[in-house]
């Protein structure tokens, strides 16, 4: 459904992605998993056509239809929607305004059956649609964020951590609902740092490490990488810190 | 603030040359590109592309705040006082008029960067402490028969006051509603004092001659000698300034006003300092240009003049004490010298035969203002640091000239 | 008394092409958070433009106001495409200094083509004769000056409370990168925002030259009382902006009646950074203050 | 390489922006005065706020065209250099400098404006410089007395008090109110208007100033209606004319309206007040029936022909300068400054130009003090409703 | 007496109520820690504290002292240091002015003697000089060397993360305020920021109160936890206490 061919990134002068490939199958939900600046969230807005002249090399293709180099406007109608990181909502409208503007490129009459459809998923908004979206809570907002996709009717839905900074109840509820909407037809493209969560419901994940993508495959076979279980999923978390030794001896002041 | 520059020689010269030149590419590590770098360097171990490279070669802490960190730096300041001191003497009178006009308008430059570029508080209003410092200094000798010297640090001081109240209501408010403020102040002076018999109303007031004691500066020289000097402690005094608590105490406001705070800055307090710092500087420079035009009038401190010390910072380059000095140069030469556009060689006779075609004849002279407008988009759109990005990347060019 | 209801007439016809002028600024200001002060140049232009379509083409009144706002949306939109778009992030101060020097910029080419001369602007209404109402004249250029500002704010307020594209235009103002994701094209809509700023500024500047001349400096103090006015009531509010400028007329007015014409304009900034001081970012907005 | 062709570029420009300020001037006898050339210089506002006033310093260079073509001055041509000060103080002393010093001009013709011209007179007498005719009617061109700095204009106080004594003697008016801009210019008429009003035990109905930047006048208009007054003087800027007067008409205030020479051309004023003028009473010091400004406005096709504006303040740019031109004749080949001087005020009683009566002494250099009066007729035609007439003071 | 003592803190913005009658007491030499979801009212405490709202009701003694409602500045001096959730860092000052700046309260030159030095042995250049050598030693500590004269904007995350640490660290606190000091690392940088936690306030004798989000983190390191849900505290104790606390469970933690 959507691919890239050894896509290569510069953000100003220094290259952030380099030669990165991969592919989401429709139907699925795919996650790519690393660390703060490896590139992941640029990987996102590329595809979005957010970078102007970007990316530097490489394609990009949804549904066999080169995208890259396309307007952000031109991309989104064709079926893909971003949940950008950090609840991007629109603080003074109305989260009812919100969601219409998630239907912005739609030319139908038919949103209401569309707002009928995020109500199933999204019971805390249906009683706030005259409510101004910045007085909603955290989470509250990111389910707008997501809701609002939803409004585009997307084929492709891509999220940039949809958990940062959510308490770990509504980030098991938020994921409860990513997973429903994907049952429901629209794959699912997740861009994440909490990688238990993401490999507890991506059915193929990638691992991206300074602009690369060091490890792929089903979430049954990254977990059982030691790496993996290492740096990403602080597997020995439940052995305290307190009884290690410290492998850094750090530099006294004074 | 020229020394900023020891931060970013290598990544600067990474980041441009990264995609088309083979030479840094093949020496991206830092202890490959030294030794070339060595040899590049025009004047050996003292450079600071040296000094930057091998990182720790940093003898002493005061060499951060030094007003001259190398010996090239040194030897280029020399050259500078010497050349103002040599410049008099081969110019004419006029010219240096205008010099002194550059230097006047340097120290205002410098005033108003020091509250919009270093502390980030807009002001639309310094025509007003510009008016303020001129009317004190002249209304004090010649009312009140002050020394002119006192007089000087007088205007700046009254000025300051100005400043600190104008600071005031600086706290609460920002952008827009913080420039609709100060032009309304600018606008208020203005008034006041064309309405003030005191101060000799709207037909203004005739300055008496600038003096030292005994010594009477009468000639363009003698003023130049007495303005410049005034002009390069000032410059001194900012420089050190932004350099240590006070600045970048100042500068904190601009970028975090919130961290500033947490860090013990008190904002309310450093930002009437600035606003009176800045109209201290202002109100010095407006009383050295009472003396320079010898007589003042409350209709030439107006919004237009406001606008062009703003220009004049943003031309030259935001947070920077030599920006300001290359703004006002600039723009007060380009201000005075675009009055003549149409005489002047070649351009002349095609804009007055476009003008004749498309346009009014007696309107040519409005293309002063179209061209200064269009200098002042472009530096924005296209050199946000201003001319000190020009110099900046001027002197990155030059390093890597053979190349 | 009828002096009393007078001047408040009069500041109300004046605060009328004040509010104009507000909108017009706070239709910008909305959508990109730029402080635009070429917004009386752009006005004057247009006017001229009407102007000469009528002495110079013997156009009709009503044929040179609809060239003159398809001249004005132009304008708007070309100085949007040539000096905003292509600055990237410019800031408050630098957005201030890019309309500054559109603002040169105008009113050099407007001296250039036009000379300094004044020159009359004719209007198919009367400037001086109206209905009198107990003792209160109102003239038809002041009942026009008020319908149409009237109008054009209940125009401006529908249109961004209840279509799509004004919806988008304040959703861009709010977030533009959220707004790109949702497939708004962005800078389109900016681009329509400042042709839309530029046809209401204009229809200030065409309110306002036939009670004066027009000239290249016409615009200068009133675009500066709307921008008061606009800040008074609220930089990000229509209403609030315009019933700014609609204050400021009448504060200026009784001022001018009562207490002294000399620094009648200068009260304007008095009041106004008083009421800063108290309300910073307008008597009709909510202040904000940034979260950490 | 691109780089350094801008860079290559950058400095070109700079350098044929440079070029102007280079052409010097070297030391003769006389300052701006060879066998073959005069240099006089002026400023005058093409840009700015002022801009209007501009029609002065170029309706001077058309007259100097038509010197020159009629033979100049006892051979010697005129060459003349216009310089735009946008009424900026600031920069009219900087291009005072830069005739003196740079360009070594004779003389200094006209110059637009009361502020700048105090910003450079000190300058210029110092340093020996004559200047004739400036621009605008202030009392501090004559007083106290300069040596080198001849007043054309009729002080705006002699014509103040000659207007409200026409009011009060020939249309026995009794409540007059004034209405002034509120700078040096409109304060001088002001000065004189309750110079007469004292003299004649009236007090003024009302004084209301007008600032230079208000564009809504309502209130002033109301101010002036409730005083009740039956003639309303205006002493203000052309732009304000309309907007009072309009104003005033919608409140129902008719007075006999009464305007300064300022507003003297009554073309225009009829144009941008859509004809309002009518009826309006001013001063005039400029003879435009004279057979020598339909030579002047001749001269003018031929010498500008791009020129819009011709009114009076185009005029006013000969008129300034004529008795210049008269001062040089007479001091004839042998010219220095002192010698100018001393011509200069060899001129009695002269009338061979647009105004009247110009009379130079040692002990005054107000060279007109005569106005008169004209009535705007239908379609703005000027009226002529006096004779010349001269304000005599105590 | 307790270091920093909270009592019945009220915080409302405009109707809506951020913190419910919260009260704490932090001994000095802990590390305590404060967990809630999202919107609990975590960094509201914190602001409060740090003088950036002013409280509806309650009061914030500090040393003693009652700081409630003082400026930032005011309790910066009286020796609060914090940091920020989405860090507050001068951008465009390099990591060692942006260090420097930490030791403001520390340092004494106004305007005149800042302006007015022509050599070492100048006031202000002397204490500019001290006090350089003092924030060298803490860019050692937190070897951010290769950074020191880079602009922190153009920094790495993770990095400027750090600056901000040694900023808050350089106005040599009393009281260290931590707002999710990991936010947005990965585990190796977690553990790291763990270790410096525990050094900090070991060499550096601060009491530190953290804001975070890491389970794993705040139990390990902790002395003391407090539970926030909706500006209510729910629980406060050790971290083997708030772990079991069935109401933390239900409202923050979740049942697996």
């Amino acid at each position: 459904m959507l691919e890239l061919k050894n896509v290569e990134i510069y953000y100003g002068k220094i290259m952030v992605v380099r030669g990165l490939s991969l592919k989401v199958e429709e139907g699925e939900i795919r996650a790519i998993l690393g660390a703060n600046g490896a590139g992941k969230s640029t990987t996102l807005k590329t595809i979005m056509g957010y970078i102007e002249d970007q990316p530097e090399k490489g394609s990009i293709w949804f549904e066999e239809e080169r995208i890259d180099g396309m307007k952000t406007e031109k991309i989104v109608p064709r079926g893909i929607a971003y949940v950008p990181e950090g609840r991007e909502v629109f603080p003074e409208l109305t989260v009812r305004e919100n969601l219409m503007m998630g239907a912005y490129t739609r030319k139908d009459r038919d949103v209401d059956t569309d707002l009928v459809k995020v109500f199933d998923y999204f019971s805390v908004i249906k009683d706030r649609l005259k409510q101004l979206a910045g007085t909603l809570s955290g989470g509250e907002q990111q389910m707008l964020a997501i809701a609002r996709a939803l409004m585009s009717r997307p084929k492709l839905m891509i999220l940039d951590e949809p958990s940062l900074g959510l308490s770990p109840l509504l980030v098991s509820e938020i994921f409860e609902i990513i997973r429903s909407i994907n049952r429901a037809g629209t794959t699912i493209l997740l861009v994440e740092q909490n990688a238990r969560k993401a490999l507890s419901i991506a059915d193929h994940a990638f691992i991206m490490e300074s602009g690369r993508i060091v490890l792929e495959g089903s979430p049954e076979k990254l977990s059982e990488n030691e790496d993996v279980q290492e740096f990403y999923l602080g597997v020995r978390q439940e052995t305290s810190v307190k009884g290690y030794q410290r492998y850094k001896r750090k530099k006294r002041w004074r | 603030m020229t020394s900023r520059k020891n931060n970013s020689v290598i990544p600067h010269a990474l980041q441009v040359d990264q995609k088309n030149d083979l030479f840094i590419l093949f020496f991206r590590r830092r202890e490959a590109i030294l030794p070339i770098a060595n040899l590049l360097t025009w004047v050996g171990k003292d450079s600071e592309t040296y000094r930057c490279l091998t990182m720790d070669m940093k003898r002493d802490y005061y060499e951060d705040i030094q007003l001259c960190k190398t010996r090239t730096a040194l030897v280029l300041t020399i050259a500078l006082f010497c050349c103002l001191m040599i410049i008099p003497f081969l110019l004419g009178d006029y010219n240096i008029y205008i010099v002194n006009l550059i230097a006047i308008h340097a120290i205002v430059a410098i005033g108003l960067n020091i509250l919009v570029g270093y502390t980030g508080q807009i002001s639309l209003g310094h025509a007003g402490f510009f008016a303020i410092g001129a009317y004190t200094s002249v209304l004090l000798m010649v009312k009140g028969g002050v020394p002119f010297p006192v007089a000087l640090l007088a205007a700046g001081f009254v000025s300051a006051g100005f400043g600190f109240l104008l600071g005031l209501p600086s706290l609460r408010l920002e952008g827009p509603y913080l420039a609709i403020a100060t032009l309304g102040f600018g606008m208020a002076v203005t008034q006041i004092i064309s309405h003030w018999d005191f101060a000799g109303g709207h037909m203004g007031l005739a300055a008496p001659k600038m003096s030292i004691g005994p010594f009477v500066a009468d000639t363009g020289l003698e003023q130049y000698a007495i303005i410049m000097s005034v002009a390069a402690i000032m410059t001194i005094a900012a420089i050190n300034l932004m350099k240590t608590r006070v600045g970048r105490a100042l500068v904190a406001i601009r970028d975090s006003e919130i961290a500033a705070e947490a860090m013990g800055v008190n904002v309310l307090k450093y930002k009437t300092l600035a606003f009176a710092i800045s109209a201290f500087y202002t109100g010095v420079g407006g009383a050295l240009m009472a003396f320079a035009l010898a007589h003042i009038s409350a209709g030439s401190f107006n919004l237009i003049l406001s606008i062009t010390f703003l220009a004049m910072i943003i031309v030259g380059g935001l947070g920077s004490i030599m920006g300001s000095i290359l703004g006002a140069a600039l723009l007060t030469y380009l201000q005075i010298k675009l009055q003549v556009i149409q005489e002047a060689p070649i351009v002349g006779p095609i804009l007055l035969d476009i003008s004749k075609r498309f346009f009014t004849a007696e309107g040519l002279p409005n293309i002063q203002s179209i061209i200064i407008g269009g200098i002042m988009i472009g530096i924005v759109i296209f050199e946000p640091l201003g001319m000190r990005g020009i110099y900046l990347r001027f002197k990155r060019y030059w390093r890597m000239w053979p190349f | 008394m009828n002096f009393f209801m007078d001047l408040i007439v009069g500041g109300l016809a004046i605060g009328a092409c004040y509010a104009l002028i507000a909108l017009a600024m706070v239709i910008i200001y909305k959508t990109s958070e730029v402080p635009n002060f070429a917004q009386g140049e752009m006005a004057m232009l247009a006017t001229f433009v009407a102007y000469t379509m009528m002495a110079n083409y013997g156009a009709g009144f009503w044929t040179s106001v609809i060239i003159t706002m398809v001249f004005a949306f132009a304008l708007g939109a070309l100085l949007e495409i040539c000096f905003l778009r292509p600055a990237e992030d410019p800031g408050v101060l630098g957005a201030i200094v890019i309309t500054l020097g559109a603002e040169m910029i105008l009113y050099g080419i407007a001296g250039w083509k036009w000379g300094a001369n004044q020159n009359p602007f004719p209007v198919p209404f009367s400037e001086y004769s109206g209905v009198t109402i107990s003792g209160v004249v109102i003239t038809e250029i002041n009942f026009w000056t008020l319908t149409v500002s009237l109008a054009v704010m209940l125009i401006l307020f529908l249109f961004f409370r209840f279509t799509k594209l004004g919806t988008a235009m304040k959703a861009v103002q709010q977030n533009p990168f959220a707004a790109k994701a949702m497939g708004i094209p962005t800078r389109r809509i900016l681009t329509f925002t400042w042709g839309l700023s530029s046809m209401t500024g204009a229809i200030a500047g065409m309110l306002i030259a036939p009670i004066a001349t027009l000239d290249p400096n016409m615009m200068l103090d009133p675009m500066l009382k709307g921008f008061a006015g606009g800040v008074l009531g609220g930089l990000t509010s229509l209403p609030g902006a315009a019933a700014g400028a609609y204050l400021l007329g009448i504060i200026e007015n009784l001022f001018g009646g009562y207490v002294s014409l000399e620094f009648k304009s200068v009260v304007a900034f008095g009041v106004i950074v008083l009421i800063l001081c108290v309300k910073p970012s307008g008597l009709f907005v909510k202040h904000y203050k940034r979260k950490v | 390489m691109k780089k350094r062709l801008k860079l290559a570029l950058v400095l070109v420009v700079l350098s044929a922006t440079l070029i102007p300020a280079q052409f010097g001037w070297a030391a003769d006898k006389v300052r701006g005065v060879t066998d073959t050339e005069i240099l006089i210089g002026q400023w005058g506002p093409q840009t700015g706020p002022a801009a209007a006033w501009g029609a002065v310093a170029r309706g001077t260079g058309v007259f100097f065209d038509l010197v020159n073509e009629e033979g100049g001055i006892a051979g010697r041509k005129i060459k003349y250099f216009m310089r735009d000060d946008a009424y900026q103080p600031s920069k009219t002393k900087a291009i005072a400098k830069e005739f003196v010093e740079n360009l070594g001009v004779f003389g200094v013709a006209s110059g637009v404006g009361t502020s700048t011209g105090m910003a450079a007179r000190d300058y210029l007498m110092e340093n020996k410089v004559p200047w004739v005719g400036p621009a605008t009617g202030s009392k501090h061109w004559s007083d106290p007395l300069q040596k080198y700095l001849f007043a054309v204009y009729p002080r705006y106080t002699d014509e103040a008090s000659l207007l409200t004594q026409y009011l009060v003697e020939k249309l026995g008016k009794k409540k007059i109110a004034f209405f002034y801009q509120n700078d040096d210019y409109g304060k001088e008429g002001l000065e004189g208007a309750q110079n007469y009003a004292k003299r004649a035990g009236l007090q003024l109905a009302a004084e209301i100033p007008v600032e230079v930047t208000d564009t809504d006048l309502k209130s002033h208009a109301l101010k002036l209606k409730e005083s009740g007054a039956e003639a309303v003087i205006l002493w203000i800027l052309p732009k304000h004319a309309p907007i009072i007067l309009g104003q005033a008409k919608a409140i129902g205030f008719e007075p006999q309206w009464v305007a300064s020479s300022t507003l003297s051309d009554s073309h225009l004023m009829y144009k941008i007040t859509k004809g309002l003028w009518e009826g309006v009473i001013y001063a005039n010091f400029l003879n435009i029936e004279s057979p020598l400004a339909k030579k002047y406005l001749e001269a003018q096709k031929k010498f500008a022909p791009n020129e819009q504006y011709t009114g009076i303040f185009f005029l006013a740019g000969f008129v300034f300068v004529e008795p210049m031109v008269e001062g040089l004749k007479r001091a004839g080949k042998d010219l220095t400054p002192d010698t100018f001087v001393k011509a200069m005020e060899t001129i009695r009683n002269w009338n061979d130009w647009l105004g009247y009566d110009c009379t130079f002494t040692p002990q005054d250099h107000q060279g007109m003090k005569s106005t008169f009066i004209s009535k705007c007729g239908p379609e703005g035609q000027q009226i002529k409703i006096s004779d010349w007439m001269t304000y005599k003071g105590e | 007496m307790a270091l920093l003592s909270i009592q019945n803190l009220w915080v409302s913005f405009g109707g809506l109520v951020a913190l419910h009658g919260v009260s704490m007491d932090v001994e000095e030499g802990r590390i305590f820690s404060i967990i809630g979801p999202n919107g609990a009212g975590k960094t509201t405490i914190f602001n409060c504290i740090s003088g950036i709202y002013k409280p509806t009701k309650g009061k914030v003694i500090f040393r003693d002292r009652e700081i409630t409602g003082k400026k930032s500045h005011y309790s910066a001096g009286m020796g609060i240091a914090r940091t920020f959730q989405n860090i507050e860092l001068f951008g465009h000052l390099t990591t060692i002015d942006n260090l420097l700046l930490g030791r403001h309260i520390h340092m004494k030159s106004g305007v005149f003697s800042g302006a007015f030095f022509f050599g070492k042995s100048f006031p202000a250049a002397r204490e500019e000089c001290h006090h350089r050598e003092v924030v060298e030693r803490i860019i050692e500590f937190l070897e951010i060397e290769a950074y020191r004269n880079s602009l922190v904007s153009s920094l790495p995350y993770g990095i400027r993360k750090l600056v901000e640490l040694g900023r808050a660290l350089a106005m040599e606190p009393t009281l260290l305020l931590l707002d999710e000091p990991t936010a947005g690392m990965n585990q190796e940088e977690k553990r790291d920021m763990m270790f410096w936690i525990r050094d900090i306030r070991d060499d550096f004798k601060v009491t530190i109160i953290m804001v975070e989000h890491d389970m794993n983190l705040v139990m390990d390191v902790s002395d003391e936890i407090m539970a926030l849900n909706f500006g209510v505290k729910l629980v406060q104790g050790t971290p083997e206490q708030v772990r079991n606390d069935p109401q933390v469970l239900e409202a923050y933690l979740g049942r697996d």
